[in-house]
C-alpha cells in the first residue's frame, strides 16, 4: 500500500468509520476529520520534500490491475489502478491536504446531522485526492464524478437559503461537461494500445505519445478517416475535454454556477470549492488537454488566451459590482483563475510554471478569504458589504489578516499572489517571441485586470473596515462582532505566513515544478505543432 | 369457372360484407350476429385451402367459443349497453367524424399497399397440390412430433387464461 | 380447387385485416375494438392457410393457424373479462371517457 | 542573452554592510508590530535604534564607494525554464548617496514624530509602518535587478497607503489612501509592462546588463549584438515609455499627480518623509538608473513632461489656501524640474537637485507641522472649530514660533533659489542644461522647455513668498504665548536648515564647478552666464509681486470669484476629469456586467423554461 | 411406414431434449399442483400456496443453475423449436431472480394481501409466467416466439388486472390488454407474411435469410415492420409506449417491479435472436438488412425512446409515472447495442440488462415501500423522508446514482460498455447516425440526472410536515442491501460479472459466426 494509495483511501476508511459509529460519538466526528486531514498534510508534506530532492518525472507510482473485462474475441476492457505524482501534481496534492485541514477546522459551525456531514466530507476528501494522483483516465474519471454527489449533498443540506437551486445547478453544469468527456475517453481507449500488453489502455502516459495510436482509430493522428461530423476528430476531442474542464475552472461563459455555489455553500465547503475544485479544472487541462491533444492546444491557444483574458476582466468587473462579500470573493477567484488559463494558453515555461504557482497561491488565498468571510458570517449571519463600516476599530486583529489576504490577492509583491500573476503574464507576453501563439497585447490587457483587482479589493476594504464605526445591526452587532478567537487565529496565521513565505521565496514551488512543466510545455508545443501540420495537410485547415 | 370457385367467391363476398357491417353498425347485438356470419365464411374459405382441420377448429373455436362468450358478455352486462351512444356535443361529433375519416383513410392506404404488392406476381412459385393425401393425418402426426412442445405449452396457456379470466370476472365477496 | 389463385386469398385477408384495423382505430366501443382485433387475427389465419396451401411443406402454415386461433381465443377471454370488470367500475365501455389516470 | 553578474556571491564587505542597513529597519518594524503592547509609548526608541546605526553605516559605505568601483553581489532567486533570475545588492555612487539621504531624513523625521505623534493611540503602529517604509525605500535604492526594484517600488506604495490612511476613522484619509494606491497601481502597471518587454527582449533583469545591451541597440554597434531587428528598437521605445509611466505615477508628474495633494491627509511627518523627500523621488531615481535604456524620443517626452508639470504645479500652488497643499504642489513642481533635467540629458544635475530639494522641502514640511500642531492645540484649547491647516487662520506667527520662523525662511530661500542657498546651485545647472539642450535640438518648440523652467522660477518665488507672508507677517488675532520648540523639534529643524545652505554642496557659493559632488557624479556644467543672472531677476520680480499683493496691498489679488482662480484652485479640474473619464464609466460598466451576468447567462442556463416546454408535449402525447 | 420411421426419429429427439427442459417442466408442475392445492384446501390453506410456489421457484432455480453444467454450447431442442444457449440461461436466471424478489414482496405488500378476491391466484400465475418468459427468450421458431409472447402478455394482463377492484387499475388493465392484443394481431399478420415470403417459420439456419432477400422490397419491409411492432411493444419503445405510464401507475409496486424487468428482458432476448438472423458470418459487425436498411430507423426509434422518456419524466409529479418514463428511457439505452450487433455489443447488452433488472427491482421496491409505509405517491409527499429511514434513503440514492450512470455504480459500467460498443461500430461503419445516437445518449444522461435528482432533493433537503413512525421491515432491508451490493459490485469490480456473461454470450455469438 504505497504512500499515494494511503493518502487517497485514508479519508474513505474514516468516512465509513464515521458512518457506522453510534450516535454518542458525534462530538468526536470533527476531531476525527481534523486528524485525518492532519495526517494527510504530514504525508503529502513528506512526499513534497522527497520529491523536491530530485524533482524529475513521475514518482511514487503504484500500478495494479483493477478491472479486466473479457468482451468476447473482439477486445477487452483493461483498466488498471495507476497513481503517481510529478512536479505538477505533488504541489497540488499538498495544497489539497492543507485546504482540507483548514476546512475541517472551519467545520465547527456545522451543528445538525454531523454524521452525514463528516462522512460526506471525508468521501469528498478521497475523491479530490484521487483526481490529482490518478494517471489512468478511467480512474481519473471515476474520482472526477465521485466528487459530485458529496458536494451536491453538502451544499444542498447545509447551505444557505437558496441552496437547492445552487446545488442542482452545480451538479448539472459539471455533469454536462463530464458526460461528453466519457465519449472521448471511450474513443481514446480504442485508439491507444499499450505497447507492453498489446491490449487497449486508459493509461494517460501511453495516450500521450504518438506511437501507441493504431492507424485506423478514431483519434489516430495521421489518418484521413479520423473524422467526426466532418471535422478532424482530434480537434473535437480536444474541444470536448477543454469544455469539460473549463466548466470546472470556471471560464466566463460557463461560470454562473460558481457565485451561487459559493454564496450558498457553508463556509468550509466554499473553502474546499474555491481551494481545490477550481484547480482540478486547470489540472485537467494541463494534464489531459496539453498531454493527449497537444495539436488541439496549439490550434486553439489563441482563443484560450482570449477566454483567459475575458475571464480576468469579467471577474474583476463583476467583483467590483457585487455587494455580497462571498460573491465578490467568488468573482475574484474567476479573475485569478483567468490568469491560470492565460498562462496555460501561452505554452511557455514561464507561463505554465506561473499557472501552477498561481493555482497553489490562489488555493491558499481563497481558503483564507472564505474563512475570513465565514468569520463575519458566523457572528452576525450577514455578508452584505454596505452593512458594515469601521470594522478596523471593532476587530483590529481580524483587520490585519484581512489586509494581508486582500493585498496578497490583489497582487502586492512580497506575497504569493504577485509572483503567480507576474510569471503568467510574463509567459503570455513572451509567447509572441517564443512560439507566436499569443499576441503581446493580451498580457497588457490582462495586466489591467490587476488594476481592477486592486480597485474592488481596496473599495471593499475601505467601505467595510475604515471610516467611523456604524453597523447595520446596531448595538447587537457591536457585542456580536468580537475579535478573532484562538481557533480562528490558529487557522489564519499559518495561511498568512505561507502567503508571505511563498511570496518572498517562490523557489520552494518553482524548483519542484520547473522541470516537469518544461517537459510538458516542450511536448505540448513541439509535438503539438507537428501533429497540427499533419492535420493541416489532411484537412487543409 | 366451376361451381367451387363460385362458392369460394360467394363466401369471400359474404365475409367482407358481414365484417364491414359488424364494424359499422352502432347496435352491438346486430354487429355480433353479423360477426357470426363473418366467422362462418372464414371457415368456408379455409376449407378451400385444403386445411380442413383448420377450418373445423376455426368453426368450433370462433363460432362456438368466442362468439358465444361475446354474446353472453353483452347480454349479462345490463340494458344500457344496447342503447345508442348518446347525442354528443357538436364539437365532439365533428371530432369523431374526423377520427372516422382518418381511420378509414389509413385502413384503405394499408389495403392499397398490400394489394399492389400481392398483385405483381412472379415472386411466388406456384406448386401443384400434389400431396393430396390425408391432410388431417399429417396434421395429427405433426402435432405429436415436431410441434409437440407448442401443443403442450398451449395447454398451459389455456389453463392460465382460464384461471386468470375466472379470477378477474369473479365478484368480490364483501365489497358490494 | 387449384384454379383459385393465391392472390385472391391474400386480397381477401388484406381486406379483412384493414376492416379490423379501421374498427380498432375509429370505434369508441371496447367490444367493437375487440371484434376488430379478432378480425385482424382471422385475416392472419387465412393468410397462413393460403400460404400453407401453396408451400411444399404446407403443414407449417396450418399448424401456425391452429395455434393462432387457440391463442386469440385465450386472449379474447381474458380481454373480455377485463372489459366487463371495467364496465362494472365505470358503467361505460368508451375508452375516451376512462381518463382518471391522465388528469 | 545572458549577461553575467559582475561579482558572484560571496558578499564582499560593502554589500554585507548594505544588507545590514537594509535589514535593520525591517527588524525594527517586525519587532514593534509583534509586541506592540510591550513597547507601546516606547516604540520610537526601537525605530531610532534601527535608523541611527543605518545612517552611520550608510555614511561609511558612501566613503568607501565614492570615486571607486561599485560593489555588486547577488544570489539565484528563481529559475524558470532555462532562465534563472538573480537578485542582490548594487552599491554605486548614486545609490550610496541616496542611502545616506534617506537614512538621514528618516532619522530626523522619526525624532520629530516623537513630538508630533505624542499621545496618539496608534503610536506603535505608526513607527512600525514608518520603519517598514524605510526598509522598502532602502530595498528600492539598493536593488540590482529590475524585478526586485519593482517589488520594493510597490512595497513603498503599500507603506504610503498604510501611512496616508493612518487615522482610519477619518473617511477622507481612507479615501485618499485608496486613491493614492490605485493611482500608483496605474503607474506600476506601466512599469510592469516595461519590465516584461525588457525581459522578453533580453531575458534578464540585471540593471547593468540591460543598460549595456540597450545602449548597444540604440547606437547600433552591431559588433555586440549580431541580430538587431527593427522591432527590437520599436520595443525598446515601448519599454522606455512604460517605465516613464511608472515614474510619472510614483513622482506624481502631470497625468498621474492628483493623488499627492490628497495624500496630505496623513500625519505631517509622513508627508515630509514620504511625500517630499523619499518616495516621490523614487520615480526620478528610476529614470536616473534606467537612463541608458531610454531612446532620444523618450528623453524628449520626459523633458516636456517634466517642464510642463513644473509650470502647471507652480500655477496651482499659487492659489492654494491649505499650507500643506501649497507645499505638495511645490514638491510636484520641483520634481518636474528633476524629470526635466533627466529629459535634457543631465542625470547628475537631476540627482543633485533631488538631494537639495529633499533637505529644504523636508524642513518646510516639518516647520508647517509644528505650526499646524500648535495651532490645533490652541484652537482646541480655545474651543474654536477652525481648520489648523488653513493659512487664512494663521498670521503673525513670527513672534510666536521664533526658531520655526528662522528655519522656515532659510528653507523658503533655498526653495526659491536665492544665491548662497542650495536651491540656486542645483536649479541653475538644470536651467543651463535645458537651454543648451533646446539649442542642440534645433527646433523652436524645444525652447518651450527652458521657457517653462524660467516661468516656474518666477511662480515658485511668488507662491513661497505668499505663503511666507501669509503665515508669518499677516496681522491676525491668533495670540497664543510664545512657543519654545522642544529639543526634539529643534534638532531636525536646525540640521535641515544647515543642509539647505550652500557649503554642504559646494564651496563656491555660485557654481558647483569643482565641488566634491560634481566630480563624484561627473557633472558637466554648461557655462551660460545669462542663466544665473536671469533666474535671480525672475526671482526678485516674483517675490516682489507677492510682497506687493499680500503685504502692501498695492495690487489686488485675483478675486475669489474669478474663473481663473477657481480653475487653478481646483487643480485645473484634472481630478474631476479623471472622475468622469475613468471612475464613473468603470463603475457603470461593472453594474452593467452584473446585470448581464444574472439576467442573460443565468437566464439561459436555467432549464426551467425548457422543461415547461416538454410538459405540454408529453401531456398531449398520451391522449388515446 | 415412412411416417413411423420418421416418427421414431422425431420422438427420440423429443425425449432427448426433455432433460434440457427441466426448469420449465418443474414450473409447469408447480403451477398445476398449486392450482389443486388452492382448489381443495381453500379455507385453511391461505398461506400454503405462496410457500409452495416459492419452493417450486427455488427448485427451478437449482435446475437452471445445473443447466450451466450441462450446456456448454448451443443446443437445438424439440427439433428446432427452441435453442438453449449459455446466454439464454443467464436470462432465465434473471427471470427467476425477479420472480422470487416479487414473490417475497407480494407476500408482504398490503395491496395484494388484502385483495378482495383472494390472493392465491397471484402466486399461481408466477410459475407459468416464468415458463412463458423462458420460452420467449429461448425460442428461435416464429411459432414459439408468438406463443411465448402471447403467454407472457396474457399473464401480465392478469397480473395488471389483479387489482381490478380499484377504478385506476381496471382502466390500466384494459388499456394494456387491448393495446397488447392489437400489437399481437399485427405481429401475427406480419409472421404470416414472413412465412409466405420465406416458406419456413424456423429462424435457425440461413434458409430464412436466403429466401427473404429474394423477396420483393416493400413486402419484406412491411412484414419485418409488423413483426418488429410486436417486439417494440414488448420492450415499450417509443411508438408503442403509451400504455406504460398508466399501467405502472395503476398497479401495485411489486407487480410493476416484475413487469418492468422480466418481460422487457425477454423482449430484448427475442429481439436479439430476431435481429441476429440478419447478420452475415463474415465480419464481427455486419448487419445485412434485406433490401431495406433498418439500422437507421432503429437508431431513430432508440433516440426518440430515450429523449421522450427522459423529457416526459422531467415533467412528472407522480413518482411511479416518473419511474415508468425512466424505464422507457432505459429501453432506449438498451436498444443501442442491438443496432450494432457485434460480439462486444452482445456482452454489453446482457450486462446492461442484468444491471437494469437489479436497478428497477430496487427502485420499485423502494417506491412500493414508501407508498405502503408513508403513503407517499406524489413527489411532494416525499419531503423529508430521509430522516425517518436513513439506511433505505442511502440505498435509494445509490440506486438513483446508478440509474443516472454515475461512476462508482453498475449503471456507469453498463452505459460505458454500451457507448464503447457503439463507438467501436462507428469506427468500422462510419455511419453518422451512430454518432447522433451517441450524442443523444450522452445528452439524455444529463437530462436524466435532472429528474432523478428530484427525489433526493425532496427527501434530504426539505423538511417533512408530519412525523412518521413506521419501522422498515427487516426483509426489505436485506433484499435492498443485496440488490445495492450487486449494483455497487457491478460498478467497482465488474470483471467477474462480465467475464461470466461474456464467456456465455461469446459462444452464442461465436457459433453464429462460424
Amino acid at each position: 500500500m504505497g504512500y499515494l494509495s494511503l493518502l487517497i483511501f485514508l479519508p474513505l476508511f474514516f468516512a465509513l468509520v464515521i458512518w457506522v459509529l453510534p450516535k454518542r460519538f458525534e462530538p468526536m466526528f470533527q476531531a476525527l476529520s481534523i486528524g485525518v486531514s492532519a495526517a494527510q498534510v504530514i504525508i503529502s508534506a513528506a512526499l513534497y520534500y522527497m520529491y523536491s530532492l530530485s524533482p524529475e518525472g513521475f514518482r511514487f507510482a503504484e500500478h495494479a490491475d483493477w478491472i479486466y473485462l473479457q468482451l468476447g474475441t473482439l477486445g477487452s476492457l483493461d483498466i488498471d489502478y495507476f497513481v503517481a505524482v510529478d512536479g505538477l501534481s505533488v504541489g497540488l496534492v499538498l495544497l489539497t491536504s492543507i485546504v482540507m485541514f483548514i476546512a475541517a477546522i472551519a467545520s465547527n459551525e456545522i451543528k445538525e446531522n454531523k454524521r452525514g456531514y463528516f462522512a460526506l466530507f471525508n468521501l469528498l476528501g478521497t475523491a479530490v485526492m484521487g483526481v490529482f494522483c490518478a494517471l489512468d483516465f478511467f480512474l481519473f474519471y471515476v474520482f472526477y464524478e465521485l466528487m459530485l454527489l458529496p458536494l451536491y449533498f453538502l451544499i444542498g443540506m447545509w447551505g444557505g437559503p437558496n441552496r437547492e437551486y445552487a446545488s442542482v445547478k452545480f451538479f448539472i453544469y459539471t455533469l454536462f461537461g463530464s458526460v461528453f468527456m466519457l465519449l472521448v475517453m471511450a474513443g481514446l481507449y480504442f485508439s491507444v494500445t499499450d505497447p507492453g500488453t498489446g491490449h487497449h489502455t486508459f493509461n494517460m502516459l501511453h495516450m500521450m505519445d504518438e506511437a501507441n495510436y493504431s492507424r485506423d482509430a478514431i483519434f489516430s493522428i495521421g489518418s484521413e478517416q479520423a473524422v467526426l461530423f466532418g471535422l478532424p476528430a482530434r480537434l473535437i476531442g480536444f474541444a470536448v475535454l477543454f469544455i469539460a474542464f473549463a466548466i470546472k475552472i470556471p471560464v466566463v461563459p460557463l461560470h454562473t454556477w460558481l457565485p451561487d455555489a459559493h454564496v450558498e455553500a457553508p463556509t468550509p465547503i466554499s473553502i474546499i470549492l474555491a481551494g481545490i475544485l477550481l484547480k482540478i479544472g486547470a489540472y485537467g487541462i494541463i494534464r489531459l488537454c496539453l498531454g493527449i491533444f497537444p495539436d488541439g492546444q496549439v490550434y486553439f491557444s489563441y482563443w484560450i488566451g482570449v477566454i483567459g483574458m475575458v475571464s480576468i476582466l469579467y471577474g474583476a468587473f463583476n467583483a467590483l459590482a457585487s455587494s455580497d462579500l462571498k460573491r465578490m470573493i467568488a468573482f475574484s477567484s474567476i479573475s485569478h483563475m483567468g490568469f491560470v488559463v492565460l498562462g496555460i494558453a501561452s505554452l511557455t515555461s514561464e507561463g505554465l510554471n506561473g499557472a501552477v504557482y498561481q493555482m497553489i497561491s490562489h488555493g491558499v488565498l481563497s481558503a483564507m478569504l472564505f474563512f475570513i468571510a465565514g468569520v463575519l458570517y458566523n457572528r452576525v449571519h450577514d455578508r452584505y458589504i454596505p452593512n458594515f463600516r469601521g470594522l478596523a476599530l471593532q476587530m483590529p486583529r481580524y483587520t490585519t489578516f484581512v489586509v494581508i489576504a486582500f493585498f496578497a490577492s490583489l497582487g502586492l509583491p512580497g506575497m504569493s499572489g504577485f509572483i503567480g500573476e507576474v510569471f503568467t503574464l510574463m509567459g503570455a507576453f513572451k509567447s509572441e517571441s517564443v512560439n507566436q501563439l499569443l499576441p503581446r497585447w493580451f498580457a497588457i490587457v490582462s495586466a489591467t485586470g490587476i488594476l481592477f483587482g486592486a480597485a474592488y479589493f481596496l473599495w471593499t476594504l475601505q467601505r467595510m473596515f475604515f471610516g467611523a464605526r456604524r453597523f447595520f445591526g446596531g448595538e447587537a452587532w457591536h457585542r456580536a462582532l468580537t475579535d478573532l478567537s484562538a481557533r480562528e487565529l490558529f487557522v489564519l496565521l499559518p495561511l498568512g505566513l505561507t502567503t508571505i513565505i511563498l511570496g518572498v521565496y517562490p523557489s520552494i514551488i518553482f524548483d519542484v515544478t520547473n522541470l516537469s512543466m518544461n517537459t510538458i510545455a516542450d511536448h505540448a508545443y513541439r509535438s503539438g505543432s507537428v501533429y497540427l501540420n499533419m492535420l493541416k495537410v489532411i484537412f487543409g485547415l | 369457372m366451376s361451381v367451387y370457385t363460385l362458392i369460394f367467391y360467394f363466401f369471400g363476398l359474404m365475409m367482407l360484407a358481414s365484417a364491414l357491417y359488424a364494424v359499422i353498425s352502432t347496435n352491438l347485438v346486430r354487429s355480433v350476429f353479423s360477426l357470426f356470419l363473418t366467422f362462418f365464411s372464414v371457415a368456408g374459405i379455409l376449407v378451400f385451402t385444403r386445411a380442413d382441420y383448420l377450418a373445423i377448429s376455426q368453426l368450433m373455436i370462433y363460432v362456438g367459443g368466442i362468439l358465444v362468450v361475446l354474446l353472453f358478455g353483452i347480454m349479462l352486462s345490463d340494458k344500457n349497453v344496447l342503447e345508442l351512444v348518446g347525442r354528443k356535443g357538436r364539437k365532439a361529433i365533428a371530432a369523431s367524424v374526423l377520427n372516422r375519416v382518418l381511420g378509414a383513410g389509413l385502413a384503405l392506404l394499408l389495403f392499397a399497399v398490400l394489394a399492389c404488392v400481392f398483385l405483381d406476381d412472379g415472386w411466388k412459385s406456384v406448386v401443384s397440390e400434389s400431396q393430396q393425401a390425408e391432410p388431417i393425418q399429417s396434421t395429427g402426426f405433426m402435432m405429436m412430433t415436431t410441434y409437440l412442445l407448442p401443443f403442450e405449452m398451449i395447454s398451459l396457456l389455456l389453463l392460465m387464461a382460464l384461471i386468470g379470466a375466472a379470477y378477474i370476472a369473479r365478484k368480490p365477496k364483501h365489497n358490494r | 380447387m387449384s384454379t383459385i389463385p393465391l392472390e385472391h386469398f391474400l386480397l381477401m385477408s388484406a381486406a379483412l385485416f384493414c376492416i379490423g384495423l379501421y374498427a380498432v382505430l375509429t370505434r369508441r366501443n371496447l367490444v367493437i375494438m375487440l371484434i376488430g382485433i379478432e378480425l385482424m387475427v382471422n385475416a392472419g389465419v387465412i393468410n397462413l392457410a393460403a400460404f400453407g396451401a401453396f408451400e411444399t411443406s404446407h403443414h407449417e402454415g396450418q399448424m401456425m393457424g391452429i395455434f393462432a386461433i387457440v391463442l386469440s381465443a385465450a386472449s379474447v377471454a381474458v380481454a373480455l373479462a377485463i372489459i366487463l370488470k371495467v364496465y362494472q367500475q365505470f358503467n361505460t365501455i368508451e375508452p375516451g371517457k376512462i381518463d382518471t389516470l391522465r388528469n | 542573452m545572458q549577461a553575467q553578474a559582475l561579482h558572484t556571491f560571496p558578499l564582499n564587505t560593502i554589500t554585507l554592510l548594505g544588507l545590514t542597513v537594509l535589514l535593520l529597519p525591517l527588524l525594527a518594524s517586525a519587532l514593534i508590530a509583534a509586541c506592540a503592547k510591550l513597547f507601546g509609548k516606547k516604540s520610537h526608541v526601537v525605530a531610532l535604534l534601527a535608523s541611527i546605526p543605518a545612517l552611520l553605516l550608510s555614511m561609511f559605505i558612501l566613503t568607501q564607494v565614492w570615486n571607486s568601483s561599485s560593489a555588486q553581489s547577488d544570489i539565484r532567486w528563481i529559475s524558470i525554464g532555462t532562465v534563472s533570475i538573480h537578485t542582490g545588492i548594487l552599491i554605486d555612487a548614486t545609490s550610496a548617496l541616496m542611502l545616506v539621504m534617506v537614512s538621514f531624513i528618516a532619522t530626523l523625521v522619526q525624532v520629530f514624530s516623537v513630538y508630533y505623534m505624542k499621545g496618539d493611540e496608534g503610536y506603535a503602529r505608526y513607527f512600525a509602518y514608518l520603519s517598514l517604509f524605510v526598509f522598502a525605500m532602502f530595498g528600492l535604492v539598493l536593488a540590482d535587478n529590475l524585478l526586485w526594484l519593482y517589488i520594493c517600488w510597490e512595497l513603498v506604495g503599500f507603506c504610503s497607503y498604510l501611512l496616508i490612511g493612518f487615522w482610519r476613522e477619518r473617511d477622507a484619509a481612507s479615501q485618499a489612501s485608496k486613491k493614492a494606491f490605485l493611482m500608483n497601481r496605474v503607474g506600476d502597471l506601466g512599469f510592469l509592462v516595461g519590465l516584461f518587454i525588457l525581459y522578453s527582449q533580453f531575458s534578464t533583469f540585471d540593471l547593468s546588463a540591460l543598460g549595456i545591451s540597450s545602449q548597444a541597440i540604440l547606437h547600433g554597434d552591431a559588433s555586440f549584438l549580431s541580430h538587431i531587428a527593427v522591432s527590437d528598437i520599436y520595443w525598446l521605445h515601448a519599454a522606455g515609455f512604460c517605465l516613464l509611466i511608472g515614474a510619472l505615477a510614483k513622482s506624481a508628474q502631470f497625468p498621474l499627480h492628483t493623488w499627492l495633494p490628497d495624500a496630505m491627509e496623513g500625519p505631517t511627518p509622513v508627508s515630509s518623509l514620504i511625500h517630499a523627500a523619499t518616495m516621490v523621488v523614487a520615480g526620478v531615481y528610476l529614470l536616473i538608473r534606467m537612463s541608458p535604456v531610454f531612446s532620444p524620443e523618450v528623453l524628449t517626452t520626459i523633458a516636456f513632461a517634466g517642464a510642463f508639470t513644473a509650470f502647471m504645479a507652480a500655477t496651482i500652488a499659487a492659489v492654494q489656501q491649505d499650507i500643506k497643499k501649497v507645499l505638495a504642489y511645490s514638491t510636484i513642481s520641483q520634481l518636474g524640474y528633476m524629470v526635466m533635467a533627466v529629459g535634457v540629458g543631465s542625470t547628475a544635475a537631476a540627482f543633485i537637485h533631488l538631494l537639495t530639494h529633499a533637505f529644504f522641502k523636508c524642513l518646510l514640511f516639518l516647520a508647517s507641522g509644528v505650526i499646524i500642531h500648535e495651532l490645533k492645540h490652541y484652537f482646541e484649547h480655545e474651543g474654536m472649530h477652525k481648520d489648523s491647516q488653513d493659512m487664512r487662520n494663521m498670521g503673525g506667527l513670527r513672534k510666536k514660533l521664533p526658531l520655526t520662523f528662522y528655519t522656515y525662511s532659510i528653507a523658503a530661500a533655498a526653495l526659491a533659489g536665492l544665491p548662497f542657498f542650495t536651491g540656486f546651485l542645483s536649479k541653475d545647472v538644470i536651467l543651463a542644461q535645458s537651454l543648451y539642450w533646446s539649442a542642440a535640438q534645433g527646433e523652436v518648440l524645444a525652447y518651450l522647455v527652458p521657457f517653462f523652467g524660467f516661468a516656474t522660477v518666477l511662480l515658485t518665488a511668488f507662491y513661497i513668498t505668499r505663503q511666507y507672508v501669509l503665515v508669518f507677517f499677516k496681522k491676525s488675532d491668533v495670540d497664543f504665548p510664545v512657543f519654545k520648540e522642544p529639543v526634539l523639534v529643534k534638532i531636525p529643524l536646525v540640521l535641515l536648515a544647515a543642509c539647505s545652505l550652500f557649503p554642504l554642496f559646494s564651496l563656491h557659493p555660485f557654481s558647483l564647478e569643482n565641488s566634491v559632488l560634481a566630480e563624484g557624479l561627473n557633472l558637466d556644467i554648461k557655462h551660460l552666464p545669462l542663466v544665473p543672472l536671469g533666474s535671480v531677476i525672475l526671482l526678485m520680480t516674483g517675490a516682489g509681486w507677492a510682497y506687493a499683493i499680500y503685504v502692501k496691498g498695492l495690487i489686488s489679488p485675483l478675486s475669489s470669484g474669478s474663473i481663473l482662480r477657481k480653475f487653478l484652485y481646483k487643480g485645473w479640474y484634472i481630478d474631476e476629469l479623471y472622475q468622469a473619464l475613468f471612475i464613473r464609466p468603470v463603475v457603470a460598466v461593472s453594474g452593467w456586467m452584473k446585470e448581464f451576468d444574472t439576467k442573460v447567462i443565468d437566464g439561459f442556463v436555467n432549464f426551467r423554461y425548457w422543461s415547461g416546454v416538454w410538459q405540454l408535449s408529453s401531456a398531449g402525447s398520451t391522449g388515446w | 411406414m415412412m411416417n413411423n420411421l420418421n416418427a421414431t426419429v422425431l420422438l427420440e429427439q423429443i425425449t432427448g431434449s426433455l432433460p434440457y427442459f427441466l426448469p420449465e417442466i418443474v414450473c409447469s408442475l408447480v403451477f398445476i399442483v398449486a392450482i389443486f392445492i388452492d382448489l381443495f384446501t381453500r379455507k385453511q390453506s391461505r398461506s400454503l400456496v405462496p410457500f409452495f410456489v416459492f419452493a417450486g421457484l427455488l427448485l427451478a432455480l437449482f435446475f437452471t443453475l445445473d443447466q450451466f453444467r450441462m450446456v456448454k454450447e448451443e443446443i437445438w431442442l424439440f427439433n428446432g423449436m427452441i435453442r438453449l444457449s449459455p446466454a439464454g440461461i443467464i436470462y432465465k436466471l434473471l427471470f427467476l431472480l425477479a420472480a422470487m424478489v416479487t414473490h417475497i414482496l407480494s407476500i408482504r405488500s398490503k395491496a395484494i394481501r388484502l385483495a378482495p378476491k383472494g390472493y392465491a391466484e397471484f402466486f399461481i400465475m408466477l410459475p407459468v409466467f416464468i415458463v412463458g418468459l423462458n420460452i420467449m427468450s429461448m425460442s428461435s421458431h416464429l411459432l414459439m416466439i408468438f406463443l411465448g409472447m402471447e403467454m407472457v402478455s396474457i399473464a401480465s394482463y392478469i397480473l395488471v388486472a389483479y387489482m381490478a377492484e380499484q377504478p385506476r387499475s381496471a382502466e390500466a388493465a384494459v388499456k394494456y390488454a387491448l393495446f397488447g392484443a392489437l400489437s399481437s394481431a399485427v405481429m401475427l399478420y406480419g409472421i404470416s407474411l414472413l412465412y409466405g415470403l420465406t416458406g419456413t417459420l424456423s429462424l435457425q439456419g440461413s434458409t430464412f435469410l436466403a429466401n427473404l432477400s429474394k423477396a420483393p422490397e416493400y413486402i419484406s419491409a412491411l412484414a419485418i415492420l409488423m413483426v418488429l411492432a410486436g417486439f417494440l411493444y414488448k420492450i415499450s419503445a417509443v411508438p408503442f409506449h403509451f400504455y406504460v405510464p398508466d399501467v405502472y401507475e395503476g398497479t401495485p409496486a411489486p407487480v410493476i417491479a416484475f413487469l418492468s424487468t422480466a418481460p422487457k428482458a425477454a423482449g430484448f432476448a427475442v429481439l436479439f435472436t430476431f435481429i441476429g438472423v440478419f447478420t452475415l458470418p463474415m465480419e464481427s459487425y455486419h448487419l445485412v438488412w434485406p433490401k431495406f436498411n433498418w439500422e437507421n430507423i432503429l437508431v431513430f426509434i432508440s433516440i426518440c425512446t430515450m429523449t421522450l422518456g427522459n423529457l416526459s419524466a422531467l415533467a412528472q409529479k407522480n413518482v411511479k409515472r416518473m419511474m415508468a418514463y425512466s424505464s422507457i428511457a432505459h429501453t432506449g439505452f438498451m436498444m443501442m447495442p442491438l443496432l450494432v450487433f457485434s460480439e462486444m455489443s452482445a456482452a454489453s447488452l446482457v450486462f446492461y440488462i442484468v444491471v437494469y433488472v437489479l436497478m428497477n427491482l430496487a427502485i420499485f421496491l423502494l417506491v412500493g415501500h414508501m407508498e405502503d409505509a408513508y403513503g407517499a405517491t406524489e413527489l411532494e409527499s416525499y419531503k423529508g423522508l430521509a430522516a425517518f429511514n436513513p439506511l433505505l434513503s442511502v440505498c435509494m440514492v445509490i440506486v438513483l446514482a446508478s440509474l443516472v450512470g454515475l461512476p462508482p455504480t453498475g449503471g456507469f459500467t453498463g452505459k460505458f460498455l454500451v457507448f464503447s460498443s457503439v463507438l467501436e461500430a462507428y469506427r468500422i461503419s462510419h455511419n453518422p447516425w451512430l454518432l447522433y445516437l451517441l450524442v443523444a445518449a450522452v445528452l439524455n444522461t444529463v437530462i436524466a440526472l435532472f429528474f432523478y435528482l428530484r427525489l433526493p432533493l425532496y427527501m434530504y433537503f426539505r423538511k417533512a410536515e408530519k412525523i412518521y413512525t413506521s419501522k422498515t421491515p427487516l426483509y426489505l432491508l436485506v433484499i435492498m442491501c443485496l440488490l445495492v451490493a450487486g449494483i455497487l459490485m457491478a460498478g467497482v469490480f465488474p470483471s467477474e460479472l462480465v467475464k461470466w456473461i461474456s464467456a456465455h454470450t461469446a459462444e452464442t455469438a461465436q457459433i453464429r459466426f462460424k
